[in-house]
């Protein structure tokens, strides 16, 4: 796949359909470990993020992640928006002046996004949070050659599903020690419906 | 779900009006934000202490801005950190010259929604200094995890801390202080029922009628321990006896004491509980200067409380007793 | 039943006792009483107030207990009338020489248990009056009846008599203040849930959860009318209406306002409420000069909130701009 | 009957033992149309009065009530401490002096109690309070010759049930005004203890 602005701002709008449709079950996963609010921060930013990019003329992708970034990281709020908001921030860097964007120009992004997000979070994978998705990910997308979209979108699911049995040690679910064991994690989950998003656009796009 | 609301959408912006309307003589508000500051601000001349965090903890933060305290607070949606665009504003409309000190609850997204904030103000030449207030004793302190959460010692900081800034203080003096309470503050919290975020209208938790969580946050998190419902005194047993074996040494020293309401239990309790607290540190030679009982840093309508012990020295002694005025705190 | 209490009979005692030590600075028991006095009471050389009532309205009495407001509080048992012998026992300690006012809500049991006081200190030679606050407009009122409640209004009675007693005023002089007071302030409550007094174990009455109680008292009483809850601004309007609507006319006037919270509703929902009240009293052409947003009349961990105006001339408004220094209210 | 310091005690032993064992319905009364504390304050004040007499060598009838008297006034609290604390007092000045008190004194005290009563409550019969039991046993102990032990309960049962029917208009069920209908008074029923209590007292004496 090539990603032009088209599928930049599609991946996004069906990031936001998959994110309203789950909100309620993205607290839920939240209220078990967390203080129950990913749902409500993730619908928050999805919406505002999808009513920006959906109403403008972008000329580059790396303007699509740019505006994507600022609008996650001034609505989410939480732990959630400023990694959200970071990992746009670094996509939309590795992207510029790339146009069309390559698979291998996306694999490359999706790393800066990962690397941006360890360094501010501070958490390593096995920390059972959001990173557990994106680090697979950005392996998968770095060692395939013409990868499919499929594996893409199974590849983070089972990274999501495989968060259930960590024992958090970052994030909110940390302070539930043990108790935090049988949980999918919540940004995990979020994570996973953001590259079921690029995988459908993907799809579209082969 | 039985909340005094209009639609959940709108609950801290009406809440935030509606504060600032009842306490117009303390605070005014930076149009277009969440924050509240001091309504002489920017105070020139001395360090100026901007908190937050997310909503639902009132009076905390917005009800300590004012002399001696806060100079803004930044509010979030319910339990959940304000963006750092929000918080940049606070510190640019604060500051008064002398640089902005950060008093951050410790929650991966307070620290790093405040640090991305601070790296904006530091770009456009703006002092600024933090501490991170993790007084809550309920979770073993570990450095491969987050660390403990920020709960209501972070009162103290403000007190403390702000009454060093009104002295005039350097911003490197305010920060020595906010660590000095810091490394001196504990505390930790029992919840008997759960708490309700308006906008997604559940119970963060459920729990049977005899039924209590052992060291709850302030975010209607689970606690670490379900236990049965004992008495007012061996639940204040169970708490003050973590705060000590912590790694303070409080014996024979003098501290300040709070015990705080997290939402919906009566003062009448509180007091019940601040009783055995006195006698109890009265009995182990634990001389109590300062007692606070009250609703300091609650969680929505959670019922339940937490008691917090400073280690007190003069300054500190000093610090609490300086002039304070606030909607929620005056000295 | 879910309370921070070890024996239900032991409630208002230990509650006293941690009181007192939290705010000793304030106050000081008399022994073998349920009376708080001010720390330096008896005050010669001004009128002494005193105030009381069941328990379970904390901060309501004692938290009033300070310069500029009460000198004593009388404690009973949880919504129960103290006892004349109490009272009595308050007015003589309380006593400076220049009379003795007493703040008595209006129930059966606090005018008789009260009057019953005031009967045996008069037949001791000393001068006590007294006033009857009566602010709930719930109930319509009738000379055929006990006549309506004395609610959150009962604050204002303490701030504006508490303020001209302090002046050095004269028994009649305050007397009359505290009856401008009661003839201007009018009030309304609402509960979204009922409370549970100790003893008992049960609660006062049931709602379902998309159920609330209108006109309700401070003593878990059922109210007026159930309903179904609606938005904070619709109960906020229906509150008013009945306040505007009574014998007081506030049209074109200035007025004070309260939004007082009845124990497990958090103050961001009165803030909500707040915002309501301000913008509605703009719009009516009414100005508020004094806002109070805040626990200071609660029904043990009931949740809900009255909301309160009174009529302010030049005189209440300086007594409520006046100097008071209590545990629960500070000017 | 005549009554002597043996049957006094004993009539408020066993009016005590009545409230103690219907403390729960009491307080449940309380709670329709009031604030749920009569069953409390009830307990509270005869427990006391009763230690206090039970434990106590008296000379006159009139001793015993004015004890009884000074422990319900300050132990009870509420609209019922006084009114019961009046009751007693005011019988105790009837009976100065009468030693044994016959059933025309103890008559003319129960008359003085509720006048002493009505003046302190402002109650007038009808208004559905302690006083609807009190008056018509009043009129039934005056006009009585020879009363019977059973009547006088039955009369006090009857007054007491009666007062389920009325709408209130003093005490605290007054502010309920029509919702006040279809309960029964809870003085009204601790009232019927204490002249259940005499009758049983009564009959023994017989
Ligand atoms: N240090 C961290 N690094 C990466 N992800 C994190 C970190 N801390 C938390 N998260 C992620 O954030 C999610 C919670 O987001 P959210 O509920 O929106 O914020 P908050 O925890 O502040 O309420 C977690 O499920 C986890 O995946
Ligand atoms: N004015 C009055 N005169 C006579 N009896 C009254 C009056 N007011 C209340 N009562 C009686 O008192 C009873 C309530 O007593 P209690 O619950 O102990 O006191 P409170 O109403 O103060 O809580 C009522 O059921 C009624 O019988
Ligand atoms: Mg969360
Ligand atoms: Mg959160
Ligand atoms: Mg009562
Ligand atoms: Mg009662």
């Amino acid at each position: 796949m090539e990603m032009k602005t088209e599928q930049a701002v599609a991946w996004i709008e069906k990031a936001n359909a998959l994110i309203q449709s789950n909100k309620e079950y993205l607290t839920e996963l939240d209220q078990a470990i967390g203080d129950g609010d990913h749902g409500l921060n993730m619908s928050r930013g999805f919406q505002e993020a999808e009513a920006k990019v959906s109403g403008t003329d972008y000329d580059t992708v790396a303007d699509v992640f740019k505006d994507v970034a600022t609008v996650l990281m001034s609505k989410i709020g939480g732990a959630s928006g400023p990694l959200y908001g970071t990992a746009f921030l670094k996509m939309s860097m590795t992207v510029k002046d790339k146009d069309p964007v390559t698979e291998a120009n996306l694999a490359d992004a999706v790393e800066a996004a990962l690397n941006g997000m360890k360094q501010r979070g501070k958490a390593e994978q096995g920390e059972k949070t959001m990173i557990d998705v994106w680090h697979p990910v950005a392996d998968f997308l770095k060692n395939g050659q013409n990868v499919q979209a499929d594996k893409l979108e199974e590849t983070a699911e089972r990274a999501m599903n495989e968060t259930k049995d960590i024992v958090a040690t970052k994030g909110r679910a940390a302070y539930l020690q043990e108790r935090s064991k049988g949980h999918v994690d919540p940004g995990s989950t979020s994570s996973f419906y953001l590259f079921q998003a690029l995988a459908d656009v993907w799809k579209k796009g082969e | 779900m039985k909340k005094v609301i209009n639609q959940a959408d709108n609950v801290v912006r009406e809440m935030l009006e509606g504060f600032e309307e009842a306490h117009a003589d303390y605070v005014r508000s930076l149009e277009g934000t969440t924050v509240l500051l001091r309504k002489d601000a920017p105070v020139t001349g001395k360090v100026s202490l901007i908190s937050g965090g997310g909503s639902g903890h009132e009076p905390a933060h917005a009800g300590y801005v004012g002399e001696g305290m806060l100079d803004a607070a930044v509010a979030g949606e319910m339990f959940t950190s304000p963006t750092p665009d929000q918080v940049f504003e606070a510190i640019k409309a604060a500051n008064g010259g002398e640089g902005v000190f950060l008093v951050i609850k410790n929650y991966t997204g307070d620290v790093m929604n405040f640090e991305m904030a601070r790296e904006l103000a530091e770009a456009e030449g703006i002092s600024v200094e933090q501490v991170v207030v993790n007084d809550d004793v309920a979770v073993e302190d570990s450095s491969f995890t987050n660390g403990r959460r920020g709960i209501a010692g972070t009162v103290f900081v403000h007190k403390a801390a702000g009454a060093k800034a009104a002295e005039g203080a350097s911003l490197e003096d305010v920060k020595k202080v906010a660590e000095k309470v810091v490394a001196n503050t504990r505390s930790m919290g029992v919840a008997l029922t759960p708490c309700i975020v308006p906008g997604s209208g559940k119970p963060s938790f459920t729990l049977e009628e005899d039924e209590m969580e052992v060291g709850i946050g302030i975010h209607g998190e689970p606690g670490i321990e379900r236990k049965k419902i004992t008495s007012a005194d061996d639940i204040a047993e169970e708490l003050l006896q973590k705060v000590l074996q912590d790694s303070v040494d409080f014996q024979g020293s003098e501290v300040a004491v709070m015990v705080n309401g997290l939402g919906a239990t009566p003062a009448s309790e509180l007091y019940i509980v601040n009783r055995y607290v006195q006698k109890r540190l009265r009995d182990n030679d634990i001389q109590v200067t300062h007692t606070y009982v009250g609703e300091y840093m609650t969680s929505l309508e959670m019922a339940g409380f937490s008691i917090t012990l400073m280690k007190v020295d003069e300054e500190l002694k000093q610090l609490l007793d300086a002039r304070a005025d606030t909607p929620a705190f005056r000295k």
